[in-house]
Formats: C-alpha cells, sequence, structure tokens
C-alpha cells in the first residue's frame, strides 16, 4: 500500500467517524462532535490535494531554497472553512445550551416536540 | 468559579497572557507575509482573553472588557473592512488601491525568496487589521457569553 | 401578449376572466329572474340542519380546524400513519435519512452513468 | 452614481446588505427610528441593485457577464501575466438576475412588513443584522462564478438562518428547530465542500467555467455530483430530505420564514446550475433528470399529504411551500432529462419550472405574512384554536385566499400560468407527471380551504383582536398586486425575464465557459 494515500485513507476515515457519531450518539455534544469529525476530515482531504512532493511552504519570506512550493490555495480553503467551522461549532453549541436549559436533557431521542 | 482558579494557574496565566497578545498581534501584523494573519491572530489574542477570564473569574475582567464594547469593536471592524473593499470600487471592489504606489504599505514586491519588507501589500495589512479587529473582539465576545451562560447553570 | 402557450395548449388569462365574469353576470340574471316572494323572519330564511335544532351558541357552530377532512385522513389512515411514523422528530433520524439519500443517488448515478 | 450602479451592480449586491448587516447594531445604538430607516434605505438600494442587475442583464438577452474582484479593468488575468481562472469572479447570467429579482422583492416585502411586526417586541437590532446577512448569503449564492465562494456564501445563509430561526431564545420549540436546521445545514454544507475538494483535486481549479470546461464525467465526478446533489436538495427542502423545513420555517418568525423560502430556492439555483452548466453534458443527463422527477414527484405529493395534517397554520403553510419546490423540481427535472434532444417541450418544461420559482415566492411569501397577521391577532398559531377572524380582518383574509388560490394554481393567478405549463410539458414525457401534479394542486386547494375556513371563518371570536396595521399591509397588498399582475399578464413576463433565465440555463453553458476561458 502506498504510503502516500495514507492521509486520504485517514480523511475518509474521519468523515465516517463523523457520520457514525451523528447517526448513532445520542448526546448532543457528542453530536456536535461527529460533525466537526466531518470537518475536520474534508479539511484534511482539502490540505492533501495541495500536496506536492518536495515542495517547500509557499512563503516567499525567508524560503530555504528556490524550488517547487505546495499549492497555496487549498491551504486557503481549509482555512476558510475551519473558520466557518468555528462559527458553526459555536452557534451549535448555544443551542445546545438553551436545549439543556428547556428539556433538561441533551438526549437527542427526547427533544422531539416539533414533529409530524 | 467567581475568584478563578487556582495560584498556580494565576501566576502562570499573569506570565503568559502578555506574550499571548504580544505573539497575537505579531501574526496579524504579519498576515500578508507570513502564515497568518487577521483570523489566526485575532483567534490568538482572543485565547489570551480567555484565559484572563479562566484564570481570574468573569470579576477581574468584566470592568475592563463587557460585551457591549465588545459588539461595537467587532461591527467597526466589518465596518472597516467592507469600508476597504468599497475604497477600490474606482476600478473594481477589493481594488487593492495601495499596492505598489510607495505610499502607506505601498512599497514594490521583490520577487524570489527575501526577508519580506513589513511595508508592502496595499491594503492587505489594512485587512488584516480589520478582521484581526472583529475576530478577537467576536471570538471574545462568544466566550464571554458562553461563560457567563455556564454560570447562569451553575447558579441554578 | 398576455396569453402564453405551451405547443399544445394555450392559456390566456384576460379572456378567461372575461368569460368568468361574462358566466358570473349570467348566473346572476338567473338569480335575479326568480322570485321574489321570500319573507324574512319565517321558516323560509331559517338556517336548516338536517332537521337539527339550531344551537343556541352560535360559536360551537364553527368546525375547527383539526377535525376538517377527517374522512378524508381515515380513509388514508394507512398511509399517513407510514408518512407520520417517518418524521420522529429525531435529528439522528433525518440525518440517517440524508446519508441514506445519498448512497442511493451515488448508486444511480454511478450505475447510470 | 448610476453608472456606478450598473458597472457594480453584481458585487453591490452583495457588498449592500453586508453594510447593512454590519451598521444595523451600531445604528440600533441611536434608537428604533435610525435604525428602522436605514433598514429600509437598506432594502430599497438592494432592490432598486437587483433592478438595474436585471435590466442590464435581460436587456442584452440574459447573456452572461463577467466581474473579477480586485481585478483591473475587469481583466481575469494577474498583473504577472498568469491567465489560470484563480481570480474571485462574480459571474452573472439570465438566470442569476432572476433569482436576485426574486431575492429582492421577498427582502423588501419582509423588511416592510417587520417595521410594525417587530414594532412591540425585543431583539429587533439582531433581527435586521442577521436578515441581511442572511440576504446577503442568498445573493452571493446566486452570483457566484466561483465554487468554493458559493460554499462560503451557503455557510453563511445556513449560519444566519438559524441564527433567525433560534435567536427568541426564550422560545423552546425555536431552539430545537434552531439546533437541528444548523446540524443538518451543516452536514449537507460539508458534503458539498467535499465535491468542491473532490473535484478541486481532479481539475485543479475551483472556477465553474474552468472545471466545466475540464470535466470528464468519471466516476469521480459522478462522486462529487451525488454529493453536490444531496446535499443542495436538502437545502431547498426535497423529500425525504424536508424534515427540517416544517420545523424552520414554523419556527422563524413570519417574514423570516419568507425569507427562508427565498434561501431554500437559492440552494435550488445552486442544484440548477451544477446540474446545467457545470455538468450538462458530461453525464448522462436522463439520469439526473429522473432523478429530480422522482425526488419531484414525492416532494409534491408527500408534502401536500402533511400539509392536510397539519394543525399549526405556519406549518401547514411550511409544507405547502415544501410541496412547491416539488414543482420547481419537476419543471426543471422534464427538462433535463430531454436535454440532449432538446425537443419544444423541454424548454417549456423549464419555462415552467422556473416561472414557479418567481410565483412560488410571491405567494408563499404573502402567506407567511397573512400567517404573521393572524397569529398576531390571534395570539396562536394553533388552527384549533382561532376562527372568526374575517369579522374584523376582512382585507387580511381576502389576501390570504388570494395567496391560497394562486399557491394552488386555480385560475386566473400567477401559480396557474406557471403550473399550466409543467403541467402540459410533463404530460408529454409522461401523463403520470401531470396527473400527480394536477392532483396535488387540488389537494393543496383543500388544504387551503381548510386553512382559511379555522382561522377566518366562524363566529366572532369573544376576545377583542388586534387588527393588521398598515404597516403590515401595504407589503401584503403589494405582494398580492404581484400575484394578480403575474397572473393576468403571464405572457410579457414570460417573455421578458424567464425565457432567458431559461435560455441561461438550456443553451448558456458554452456561451458561460467561453466568456471565462475565451473562445467558445
Amino acid at each position: 500500500m502506498n504510503l502516500g494515500n495514507m492521509p486520504f485513507v485517514a480523511a475518509a476515515l474521519l468523515i465516517l467517524l463523523g457520520i457514525y457519531a451523528v447517526l448513532f450518539k445520542r448526546n448532543l455534544i457528542k453530536i456536535v462532535l461527529g460533525i466537526s469529525l466531518v470537518e475536520t476530515g474534508v479539511n484534511l482531504l482539502l490540505v492533501t490535494l495541495g500536496y506536492r512532493t518536495d515542495g517547500i511552504a509557499p512563503i516567499f519570506t525567508l524560503a530555504p531554497r528556490a524550488g517547487p512550493m505546495v499549492l497555496p490555495t487549498p491551504q486557503a480553503l481549509t482555512l476558510t472553512s475551519i473558520v466557518i467551522g468555528l462559527a458553526t461549532t459555536a452557534l451549535l453549541l448555544s443551542f445546545v445550551v438553551w436545549i439543556h436549559r428547556h428539556y433538561g436533557t441533551l438526549d437527542v431521542r427526547k427533544i422531539k416536540e416539533l414533529r409530524g | 468559579m467567581k475568584s478563578g482558579m487556582s495560584i498556580i494557574v494565576r501566576t502562570v496565566t499573569r506570565l503568559v497572557y502578555g506574550l499571548a497578545l504580544v505573539y497575537g498581534f505579531y501574526v496579524i501584523m504579519h498576515g500578508h507575509l507570513t502564515p497568518g494573519g487577521g483570523f489566526q491572530g485575532g483567534a490568538v489574542v482572543a485565547s489570551a482573553f480567555a484565559l484572563l477570564l479562566v484564570a481570574f473569574g468573569s470579576a477581574g475582567i468584566k470592568g475592563l472588557l463587557n460585551a457591549h464594547l465588545l459588539q461595537t469593536l467587532e461591527e467597526l471592524g466589518a465596518l472597516a473592512f467592507l469600508g476597504l473593499g468599497f475604497a477600490g470600487i474606482g476600478t473594481a471592489f477589493f481594488y487593492n488601491l495601495l499596492a505598489n504606489t510607495g505610499s502607506c504599505f505601498g512599497a514594490t514586491v521583490a520577487l524570489g525568496p527575501n526577508v519580506g519588507p513589513l511595508d508592502t501589500g496595499g491594503i492587505l495589512p489594512l485587512m488584516n487589521w480589520a478582521v484581526g479587529l472583529k475576530v478577537m473582539t467576536g471570538i471574545a465576545a462568544v466566550v464571554l457569553a458562553m461563560l457567563i451562560g455556564a454560570r447562569q447553570e451553575e447558579a441554578e | 401578449m398576455n396569453g402564453i402557450t405551451s405547443g399544445y395548449g394555450a392559456w390566456n388569462p384576460i379572456a378567461w376572466t372575461l368569460l368568468f365574469l361574462g358566466v358570473l353576470a349570467v348566473g346572476f340574471l338567473v338569480r335575479a329572474s326568480g322570485r321574489k316572494g321570500c319573507k324574512r323572519g319565517t321558516g323560509q330564511t331559517k338556517v336548516f340542519l338536517s332537521g337539527n335544532e339550531e344551537p343556541e351558541e352560535a360559536g360551537s357552530l364553527h368546525v375547527r380546524g383539526g377535525h376538517l377532512y377527517w374522512g378524508m385522513v381515515e380513509g388514508l389512515s394507512g398511509y399517513f400513519r407510514r408518512v407520520c411514523a417517518a418524521h420522529t422528530g429525531v435529528l439522528s433520524d433525518y440525518a440517517a435519512w440524508f446519508v441514506g439519500v445519498l448512497g442511493l443517488v451515488f448508486v444511480i448515478l454511478v450505475l447510470g452513468g | 452614481m448610476t453608472a456606478l450602479m450598473t458597472q457594480h451592480a453584481p458585487v453591490l449586491l452583495i457588498a449592500i446588505p453586508l453594510l447593512g448587516a454590519f451598521a444595523v447594531p451600531i445604528l440600533g445604538k441611536l434608537g428604533r427610528g435610525a435604525r428602522d430607516a436605514f433598514s429600509g434605505l437598506i432594502a430599497l438600494l438592494t432592490a432598486a441593485l437587483a433592478g438595474v442587475l436585471a435590466a442590464n442583464v435581460f436587456g442584452q438577452t440574459g447573456a452572461a457577464s463577467l466581474y473579477v474582484l480586485g481585478g483591473q479593468g475587469f481583466q481575469l488575468p494577474l498583473p504577472s501575466g498568469m491567465s489560470v481562472p484563480v481570480r474571485i469572479v462574480l459571474q452573472p447570467d439570465g438566470m442569476s438576475a432572476f433569482m436576485t429579482l426574486i431575492t429582492a422583492l421577498i427582502l423588501l416585502a419582509a423588511v416592510l412588513f417587520s417595521f410594525s411586526y417587530w414594532r412591540d417586541r425585543s431583539g429587533g437590532t439582531l433581527y435586521y443584522s442577521l436578515l441581511f446577512l442572511l440576504v446577503a448569503g442568498v445573493f452571493g449564492m446566486e452570483l457566484t462564478g466561483d465554487l468554493f465562494n458559493f460554499f462560503v456564501f451557503l455557510e453563511v445563509t445556513s449560519i444566519a438562518a438559524c441564527g433567525l430561526i433560534g435567536f427568541r431564545v426564550w422560545r423552546k420549540t425555536s431552539q430545537e428547530a434552531g439546533f437541528k436546521v444548523m446540524a443538518l445545514y451543516t452536514l449537507s454544507g460539508l458534503f458539498v465542500l467535499l465535491a468542491i475538494g473532490l473535484l478541486y483535486g481532479q481539475y485543479g481549479g475551483l472556477n465553474v467555467a474552468y472545471v466545466a470546461n475540464a470535466l470528464s464525467g468519471g466516476t469521480l465526478d459522478l462522486i462529487a455530483l451525488g454529493l453536490l446533489l444531496a446535499g443542495l436538495a436538502l437545502k431547498a427542502g426535497a423529500v425525504p430530505l424536508h424534515m427540517w423545513a416544517p420545523d424552520a420555517y414554523g419556527e422563524a418568525p413570519a417574514p423570516v420564514s419568507a425569507v427562508l423560502v427565498a434561501n431554500s430556492q437559492a440552494s435550488l439555483y445552486g442544484l440548477f446550475r451544477v446540474l446545467f452548466t457545470l455538468y450538462g453534458p458530461a453525464i448522462r443527463t436522463e439520469t439526473a433528470g429522473w432523478l429530480l422527477i422522482t425526488l419531484a414527484l414525492l416532494t409534491i405529493f408527500v408534502g401536500v399529504t402533511m400539509a392536510l395534517i397539519q394543525k399549526d397554520i405556519k406549518r401547514l403553510i411550511a409544507y405547502g411551500a415544501v410541496s412547491q419546490i416539488g414543482y420547481m423540481l419537476l419543471g426543471v427535472g422534464v427538462g433535463l432529462a430531454v436535454s440532449v434532444a432538446k425537443p419544444d417541450y423541454g424548454f417549456v418544461a423549464m419555462q415552467g419550472g422556473i416561472f414557479h420559482m418567481l410565483n412560488d415566492a410571491a405567494c408563499i411569501g404573502l402567506l407567511f405574512l397573512c400567517s404573521g397577521a393572524v397569529i398576531r391577532a390571534a395570539g396562536t398559531s394553533d388552527l384549533d384554536r382561532m376562527g372568526g377572524l374575517a369579522h374584523s380582518m376582512k382585507w387580511t383574509g381576502a389576501l390570504f385566499l388570494i395567496g391560497s388560490f394562486a399557491l394552488a394554481g386555480v385560475p386566473p393567478f400567477n401559480g396557474f400560468a406557471s403550473k399550466f405549463l409543467i403541467y402540459e410539458a410533463s404530460f408529454r414525457l409522461s401523463p403520470f407527471l401531470a396527473v400527480v401534479a394536477i392532483l396535488s394542486s387540488i389537494l393543496l386547494l383543500a388544504v387551503f380551504v381548510k386553512a382559511f375556513q379555522a382561522a377566518f371563518l366562524g363566529a366572532k371570536p369573544s376576545v377583542p383582536v388586534r387588527r393588521t396595521s398598515a404597516g403590515m399591509m401595504i407589503p401584503m397588498v403589494a405582494l398580492a398586486l404581484v400575484v394578480v399582475v403575474f397572473g393576468l399578464f403571464p405572457g410579457f413576463f414570460l417573455d421578458r425575464i424567464v425565457t432567458p433565465a431559461v435560455n441561461a440555463l438550456w443553451y448558456g453553458r458554452d456561451a458561460y465557459i467561453g466568456l471565462v476561458l475565451g473562445g467558445g
């Protein structure tokens, strides 16, 4: 097995683990963690896409040598996606705080006043 | 929780938080040259704020920074960013008005590996500052709000 | 100008509205030609409730929203029971639907080109 | 000023609502009057910009144009001469301009309605700020020509929408709805990002035109298409991914529910853009088209039947809105399924589906605003506990009736005009489709007869009701006028704005790509 593919395998595993947590965990905070895991997996995939063998960091300042650099675009994407992830996670967690205050539980199967 | 945490934590916090602030501002300032920028630097600054909040409790910080002030500063940061976008509208939105003009942050960037003069980038450093202001106050407001929420939870 | 055609049929709202108004006018003409001998305040203008007495309190005559289409919902109860059972209100189930549909779409797209 | 607006209309459409979102909290400190006046100004300016953009685009029969952010003289190449499309571009064409018109119409109605609706409630400042943020995101989705920016704007709308659903933290159910909707939105957004990552990994570009040109239709492309399709279908609210929609529409304040419909339609727009412009002939369109048709039939039927048994007026309208998404999917799905042979009825189906987006936004917006007035008057949203509102709210009742008739496709209102095209064209593909569509329309009429009967008819309520104020009446009447005028003169609007929008999707792929890459 080519070790260069390991980051892709890790990304897929992270995404699958995250989906597992969202589907089968009952605690709301664990569900939020699952969503974060999916996000981490996608971010890992994006960063990996920009990797080039023997590339250096795409910074001209104090670059060790002139040569191939890794692509900066996926890194910018990942950064943006992390920022968005921060905002969504913060929003989800504040919903969790208020749900706990109103419902007195964090069990996803008991929070179903809206249905049908 | 009101009086903060143990004396060890408080002493370490006193030593570290200034360093964290300086590092955060460094990251914002060099955003157009090195990895980092407004968001990352702002997050570091906000982490210094969170450190203070955790170590000393809200009593030690509330007079200094309150949600109202943080919110206003956040809006100002966002407006500054948007304003910098509007500044270039004579050509196109977000047009880099100052780059290579020789004025503020207007030095020409040399091609190839170089030491990275700070005086380059045009409106990019200014945007970094705007974003940095927005992010440091925004995250601080979130931390403050969540801590107050947790405090109320404990009190109940 | 105001009409549309689908290449199969045509729809002209102005003509339709004029026709509708014309039919409405004919309806009123028919109604106007009826007998004028209606006596107010007698049994002729009383509400007829299948021979039942008119209840004193008028408000109880209003059929509440939940009672409407009772027969239809009852007739289709097998369908409604299944559909409502799918709307559990649990987030995990909704996410499961999403993942399931995703899988199905993968299969259909990859097999069907 | 006019020239500036014409030239920069695409970016100003995003920047002006953003300005509103950031400046409203500061103006809110000056007092309610300043805040409301500023919000109205921003909404008016946005509507004017959408009008300018539409006049511009439709003046050129819907051809795409390019706006390069930060570019000198709108040149795509970088100053260094590099010409791979890495710049951030906005690429409005007929379809985008059509969508911005819808969004601007709904925004204007919602903001006007909010002035009186929000008069005696707290939290107004946060509300306007989030509303403008949401609309900025929606405009961004509709105008961008860049895959990653599409994702960013998608997430902006998600966050702002869920903020609007859940900002009334004292309401138990609104917190529940906010959490569920946010979790599903985030999940779907992440799958969209995953698809964009897969496309980037293969083709090394994020520009829609660039990727569309390079797309080969391999297995990985199909997987990316599946992710995009499912993710965007969830945000659009297609059955069986619709479960969040009634929660969201039902728990948000009434004017926000109307804007949330515009948000769903923006996702639908994204779906159409992906299928027609990004993928187009690179995949077998029959498969994707029939997939859309299947989703559409499910959406139409399940949406209507679920609406029939609702006891809450806003959830009832919400399920009605879900079923209308199905009609748009049906029209465009029929068009997509036959988009290789391009028979005439395919084009007619597309016209019907796209025209229905505008009609649906106007009717559903009107109905949600009416429901806001009804809830305010009755003090409850439970249909079982209201009645007799027509005694004191005749005009609201009449407007509600107009909205319901139009939504159910009763002639001569606008819903019939677009549904007529959908019925006729889908009948040509398969009579079964038209039968389901017509049957569901009849059921939808029954649904709204129920809502009207429960809310407005019956004996006069014993407690005095709060009448609809003039400030709330104006946007409702304006939307009703749109409904009636579009119903009476469908041919005019079909030729002027719908056909260019359909052309942009149906024929415009090569021009869209050629605009960025040069040549054709």
